[in-house]
């Protein structure tokens, strides 16, 4: 069972691990990420590629799949525009082990930073600024390149 | 004819986030492709001088700067991804 | 922020994480385990040390907040008697970055495992028995020694 | 006196959790504890024939089967942990 939502409103993550937690697995692994205020951030705006967007992922979950024995994964990306404080992103797995289930998470996470089509435009009181990719970033996602 | 699509600031500079052009020869490179949306000038030459800074997508699929843009019917200019 | 458990009841990670993304940071990251029904199993007996347990697990929460940023941690653990569907054990770790997060949490749960005072009975329809530690648990363990 | 507390299987064969023996001198090690509490045969000489299936904590630490009793206070035996 994976899912994948790409989507402007928010998301209830209990929801999500309720229905992970439910998929038989002996464990469900999460992250979410959320906005930071850093540096008297007043909003991000999050751009993708709609036509590409969810195809994309869903071929990242695959890949997720094929590498790890998962009996639940969900993604749920939002885009729009997001304040601090806001949720951005949910990645949920449910696996009968705990390893699975950890790693396949940290593996959807650093795979969508690097291989999904969204943008990030942060807004400040005096100025805009588009969010650069960091090579960093990169580099995580490569490092699961086999 | 082949759609063109733009993100982030190539969307910006450029000014608009869509436009069909002639469809170049099957064996024309996106690289190619960018140095004469950089010849146009103006905001093209503001999005399109650097190409180091950019990245492609044909049909939805992301390909490196030196494939080919062949029978593909959509090609997206981006900077490199930030989602996540 | 962090705070230990070591409980009978159950628990509600929906609560968890809701304080977790209230911490501040930009990623929460959490992994819940259930029992799992294989083999017929009708019950888990988890026994532990009640005088060692909480302080132990506090080490190893303390060893984890030096190695990464954490802006929060939750450790939850059961004993007594569970069932298949029943949560055993939580871990949520709150920091401004992801890896931090997600690293966090899988060695928590790795050391959950290998260092601290737990003990589970299998109850079959036709036998009990003792839950052995297995290697590939202390190997995960190690490989987080510096 | 030394309080000696077991968990697990050990405890089972054993038959009790806890229990108080005289202080052992402080350089006696836990593997030599074990050997004598093998010695007394019965489900102690079960719980405690092979040392290689035993872990201990002095005072609620974790130690090696090698480390002298010293001045502990509380001794456990038990089998290797399988928390989480």
């Amino acid at each position: 069972m994976s899912r994948v939502s790409i989507q402007a409103g928010d998301f209830d993550p209990a929801a999500e691990l309720a229905a992970l937690e439910a998929s038989g697995g002996g464990g469900v692994a999460s992250f979410t990420g959320i906005v930071r205020g850093d540096g008297g951030l007043i909003a991000l705006e999050l751009e993708h590629y709609p036509a590409m967007t969810t195809a994309q992922v869903e071929r990242i979950v695959a890949e997720a799949s094929e590498r790890w024995p998962l009996l639940g994964v969900r993604v749920i990306h939002r885009f729009g525009r997001l304040e601090p404080g806001e949720r951005i992103v949910f990645v949920g797995t449910a696996s009968r082990h705990r390893t699975a289930a950890l790693e396949a998470c940290a593996f959807l996470m650093d795979w969508l930073k690097s291989q999904a089509p969204f943008w990030k435009k942060e807004y400040f009181a005096d100025r805009t600024q588009w969010v650069e990719a960091r090579a960093e970033d990169d580099a995580k996602a490569d490092s699961w390149k086999r | 004819m082949l759609s063109l699509v733009y993100f982030a600031w190539v969307r910006e500079a450029v000014g608009h986030d869509e436009e069909r052009i002639e469809r170049p020869a099957a064996d024309v490179t996106i690289r190619a492709l960018i140095a004469a949306l950089a010849a146009r000038g103006g905001g093209y030459a503001e999005a399109f001088a650097q190409p180091e800074k950019l990245r492609a997508a044909l049909d939805q699929h992301f390909v490196p700067l030196d494939s080919p843009i062949g029978e593909a019917k959509e090609l997206a200019i981006f900077p490199p991804v930030t989602g996540g």
